[in-house]
């Protein structure tokens, strides 16, 4: 009940510095992808009762934007929002405990997957309903720009959230008044089980920024350093008051849309194609890429992988180990 | 006369959007994931198959402007099924609904029409958390030039989904999740159920007990064990609840002098209120015990199942205040509260049945 | 002790703005229209000038995005006040007042908060139409985690808003057009009125009245009227719809036995059904006669003036209410409302008084 | 309460072909302005009592834009309704009667002057929320692809009402399923009091089109010439089935935003802006051209005045004359 009494500790990853170099980069990429596969390995336990988005595949996006910014930016996303979660810092005990419905989540208990934040480290909110949180992180931006404050918010958003007017509404307000915002497009080619091609009219989809007057890049969403490269410009701008830039990072998410399995089988996509993707994993690709430059070792690397296997090994213990929130305290902060 | 067919609610849906397809060309099936190999949990499957994408039309993430639109292509003789796989998505289409889809037909003189019909998915346990999980109803019963429908058997989602599509008005038909799992017989073949207001499902002379959608279920479950213990409620499924036909509810309080109402989205402000209201209006006089409302409680779904524990009325609570109301003695009430208890404890409280098993 | 100052309720809301916005920096004001020169009816008249365009933000069409812009920032530490000329336009941003207004304290466990003001006004008369002139507080009412609040009178217009402002909860604050034009004692200075619930304006033993907005005024016409008949009402201006305070409520219904709601928006699942039911579940058996509703009917409001014409509520319908559920005789009832018609008909029925001539 | 008792009697004057030629333009747009100025000089005897959107100074864009449709293709607008109604052939006895409140307006008086339709003329609908109609027409156009018909949908949209998210939502989807309906943005450069630089980003206001793929056209609004150049072969395209069109015009309207009056004293605009637009009135500048050309004399110019006169003064006296709706008919029509 007593909020401090449940707030997560202070994480033990902080948001990854630019100035820690690829290998961050790569460890960062590398811890996200290991959490999420843990919860796919147990969520048939049934133990994890809400819905999960994994973000397995697309680790670079997150990583790459994220490592662009300071830890009092901010960033706002969506249901899945695991990557971005971690890659800005968010307590992992926290999100575990979360998903959980343990007292000690992030939300003590309250929202499930859908609804991470951790205000230590700028994750301002994530919220399920596709759209919504583009407005909040506008907003955000706006109260920097109130307080003149010289902080930035990442709103990541997919390729399906463009879609909805809210967008629209929130990059006009925000590139009219030159708003420290970034729309940063995560775009995995779906919407749930639908394509981009049945969505969209085909164009360049940098161009939706030119309905706004704002500048865009298209990028490889599964090249980290490609993606930290374009983010930073467009946070450096932001940050100097010039306004918002529109990122489109392409990547690829490899598990079904919520819950922890592979659905190639179900046909709405090719098996083709999801290899042509995994063959481009962002992970496997950079730590390949540090390898041939001498950056990594295979101990190195089987070392990075222990240490961050007993890191999740305590985040599932801490959260399963922790008590579910009391039911006499479901009818508390309905108002503030 | 028919073999009895056992069918879920969910096969009900598909089947009276199949029929309805089949008939009339000019019924369309709009949403965000019909045509996905999900189909809106299997409720439009394969239909995109067999009619094809100009009937069947997967839709950008728009809800507000994909409503627009079938409301304008309904305006020149469309018969759009729109649909969102929770409710909460329809509420970036208030506008749409408030102002177009409930006044064209009023606004010109009875020369437009906007025959839509908005299928919604009430979303409940599996920590869908407060954005996934509301059921919201009274938004639209509230609204002249709407007709809004909760169904809670199969043969009502067949019959009345068709008359639905039939209706000349635009009509909001609430599904709640967990009612597309309920079995029952459905008659085969183009048979449309009335959109006329409540049905009787129990008789009785002890209280009236008007319940909607899910909680049907519940308290359908809470009467039969009351009448084990003598108390014969007469229990009415409420099905339309706008337009809100009171009449038999008013007719059967002035017979049990009681009422009690189990709504499945919040009580405060809704659909309750209103039944309490109008049966008081009429007979308030003939009460013999005050009436009682049972609803969600004042704050939003959590998703922890411990916390979303006494979240929901189930059907011991709802056997209790029935009980209460009939003036049953505390020791019968508790133990009509044990015997559902056990019942219904056999099962996690976030899930319809054993077969469930998230995410969804 | 000050002046008593005369003021209208517009003044009021212009100048509690203006002390919030003094007094407090993180208090800015958004809307379509704030910073123009008709200032959204004048209540936000030099706001832009004396604070510029930084506090007094101007802004595009975009109903929906502004106002999850406003909770973005408000999560932030603002407290933005955000106008709707009319309350439809807010129907575009339900899903950002329902979802994440009013859950997000919830949701967060108490950590983060959305302390915006939506003010929200009900356009009356002059030929609106049906999507220019709907009250829906309902739809707000009806969702835990909002506060909805509606002032009758120009010192609750001025001192409710300051408190809205300050409140930490977002607060739907619902002005009728017509009672900007209310006239009345306005303390200066930063004196807010805790939303608090109802407040008594007149005492007696025959009838509990409860009423909000601009029926309270056609209400207090009607209530001095059956005074003046040896009919004493008791009668509250509800004034905050959410959370509801019913306790006073009730206590008056214990000694009157008799109740009568008036609401500003439609009568079907409106605010009165909500106070009925609260009253009837803890009062039913000391009823001396059945409760009953006023409100608006079951269609859309049309343009036309005739046919408007017994769309609303007036002082003789509510007189003639009050007095059929105190039991007056017919004879009786039917002075009162000529007494009461003569006096409301010197105005034409489609605006408040004669200075109002249109087009808003 | 009988629909066909009170239904319009056919109009006097059909849709403007565009094989009448420029002398009917000039004829239709010297109507409309008519017909808003007896209007202007009527509405101070509070007779109207409704909310009045004049489009006095835009008439080009109306006059030229429904040159180019067929009488079955459809038309959606807003608030600002009447010249988009009469250019396309609408009812001026049934515009009149509704403004003024009586049983035989085109809506029986239950809509007022936001609501204007003619379905015998396609004016499908106009609606007083801004933005909501866009949907409404590419739902009609939507309609004309499931009946494979080759009709044509124009949606008459403000500055303000491309702000919207659901211009977006409807322009994507129209581009994506090339559906017939074309976007005709009559650009005032105000909402209400608000300048168009206050409300969007500084870059081609035609830009918008590009965030959907799809071809769009900036065209002096006050040219009715150019507007039905620039419409017709839009309307082809439609037809054709090769998808959506952006069209913007630039025009100006003269009196306040709602109302009858003039406002230039209110300080939103300055009187020079006003003067510039005046000097560029649609209905002089092409009545100039056609006597340069000798296609209009004074003399004729003076008769096509008196005529419009008479039809305007038979309306005014057709909507006086009219009953008031019974208001036992009130509750009429809630469900169909
Ligand atoms: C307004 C709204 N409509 C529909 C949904 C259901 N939904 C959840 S996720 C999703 C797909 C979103 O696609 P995208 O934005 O590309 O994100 P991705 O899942 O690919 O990461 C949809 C349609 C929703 N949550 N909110
Ligand atoms: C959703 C909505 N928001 C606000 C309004 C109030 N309003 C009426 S007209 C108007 C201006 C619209 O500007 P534009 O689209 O450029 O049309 P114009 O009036 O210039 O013809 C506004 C803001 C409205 N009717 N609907
Ligand atoms: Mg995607
Ligand atoms: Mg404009």
């Amino acid at each position: 009940m007593n909020i401090t009494a449940i707030a997560p500790k202070p994480p033990e990853t902080p948001v990854i510095a630019a100035s820690a170099g690829p290998l961050a980069l790569y460890r960062a990429m590398l811890r996200i992808r290991l959490i999420e596969e843990e919860i796919a390995n147990r969520y048939s336990a049934q133990e994890m009762r809400c819905p999960v988005h994994l973000s397995i595949g697309q680790e670079a996006t997150a990583v790459g934007a994220c490592a662009a910014l300071r830890t009092d930016d901010q960033i706002v996303s969506s249901h899945r929002s695991h990557g971005t979660y971690l890659a800005k810092g968010g307590d992992l005990n926290a999100m575990m405990a979360e998903i959980y419905g343990r007292e000690t989540g992030c939300c003590g208990g309250r929202g499930g997957s859908m609804h991470l934040f951790d205000d230590r480290v700028g994750v301002l909110a994530s919220v399920p309903i596709v759209g919504s949180f583009i407005a909040l992180g506008t907003g955000a931006a706006l109260s920097f720009r109130h307080a003149n404050q010289d902080r930035v918010c990442i709103v990541f958003l997919g390729d399906g959230a463009i879609e909805e007017g809210i967008f629209h509404e929130s990059a006009n307000f925000a590139a009219l008044k030159k708003l420290p915002v970034i729309f940063f497009i995560e775009n995995n080619g779906y919407s749930c089980y639908t394509n981009l091609e049945d969505r969209q009219p085909v164009r360049p989809l940098a161009d939706v920024a030119r309905a706004h007057g704002m500048p865009s890049v298209q990028i490889d969403g599964n090249d980290v350093m490609a993606v930290y490269a374009a983010t930073s410009p467009a946070v450096a701008r932001a940050r100097a008051g010039l306004g918002p830039t529109l990122i489109v990072a392409d990547t690829y998410r490899w598990r079904e849309h919520c819950g922890p399995n592979y659905d190639n089988d179900i046909g709405y996509r090719t098996p083709q194609e999801f290899e042509s993707w995994r063959a481009r994993c962002p992970v496997e690709t950079m730590g390949a890429n540090l390898m041939a430059q001498g950056t990594l070792t295979k101990t190195a690397q089987a070392e990075l992988a222990t240490e961050i296997g007993a890191e999740i090994d305590a985040a599932f213990q801490f959260a399963i180990g922790s008590a579910f929130p009391d039911p006499a305290t479901a009818r508390d902060h309905v108002y503030a | 006369m028919h073999e009895p067919r056992l069918i879920t609610a969910g096969e009900a849906i598909r089947e009276a959007t199949d029929l309805a397809m089949a008939a009339d060309p000019s019924v369309v099936l709009m949403g965000e994931g019909v045509a996905d190999p999900k189909a809106i949990f299997g409720t439009t499957a394969n239909l995109s198959q067999k009619y094809g994408p100009q009937r069947v039309i997967e839709l950008p993430l728009s809800e507000n402007g994909f409503t627009g639109i079938a409301i304008g292509a309904a305006m020149n003789g469309l018969r759009p099924i729109i649909v969102h796989q929770r409710v909460e998505f329809c509420l970036l289409a208030m506008e749409q609904l408030v102002n177009n889809a409930a006044k064209i037909h009023y606004v010109s003189n009875g020369a437009h029409r906007a025959p839509i019909v908005v299928r919604l998915i009430v979303g409940r346990g599996w920590g869908q958390g407060p954005a996934h999980s509301q059921s919201l109803e009274a938004l639209f019963a509230h609204i002249p030039g709407l007709k809004v429908v909760m169904p809670s058997s199969a043969a009502d989602a067949k019959g009345m989904l068709l008359a639905s599509i039939q209706d000349d008005s635009p009509v909001i038909f609430i599904e709640h999740r967990w009612v597309h799992y309920v079995k029952g017989h459905v008659p085969p073949g183009m048979q449309t159920v009335p959109l006329d207001g409540p049905h009787r499902l129990r008789e009785g002379d002890a209280v009236t007990v008007v319940s909607n959608s899910y909680l049907t279920l519940e308290t359908i479950r809470a009467a039969e064990e009351l009448a084990k213990e003598g108390i014969a409620a007469d229990h009415f499924d409420l099905r339309v609840i706008r337009p809100l036909n009171v009449a038999p509810i008013v007719e059967s309080v002035r017979r049990t002098g009681r009422l009690v109402t189990v709504d499945t989205g919040f009580m405060t402000y809704g659909i309750g209120a209103e039944i309490v209201s109008r049966v008081m209006e009429q007979c308030c006089m003939q009460m013999r015990a005050s009436p009682r409302r049972l609803g969600l409680p004042e704050y939003p779904t959590p998703s922890s199942r411990s916390l979303a524990a006494a979240y929901y009325p189930r059907s011991p609570d709802i056997a209790a205040a029935i009980a209460e109301v009939a003036g049953a003695p505390a020791a019968r009430i508790a133990s009509l509260r044990s015997t559902l208890s056990a019942d219904r404890e056999s099962v996690p409280l976030d899930i319809p049945h054993h077969s469930f098993q998230g995410p969804f």
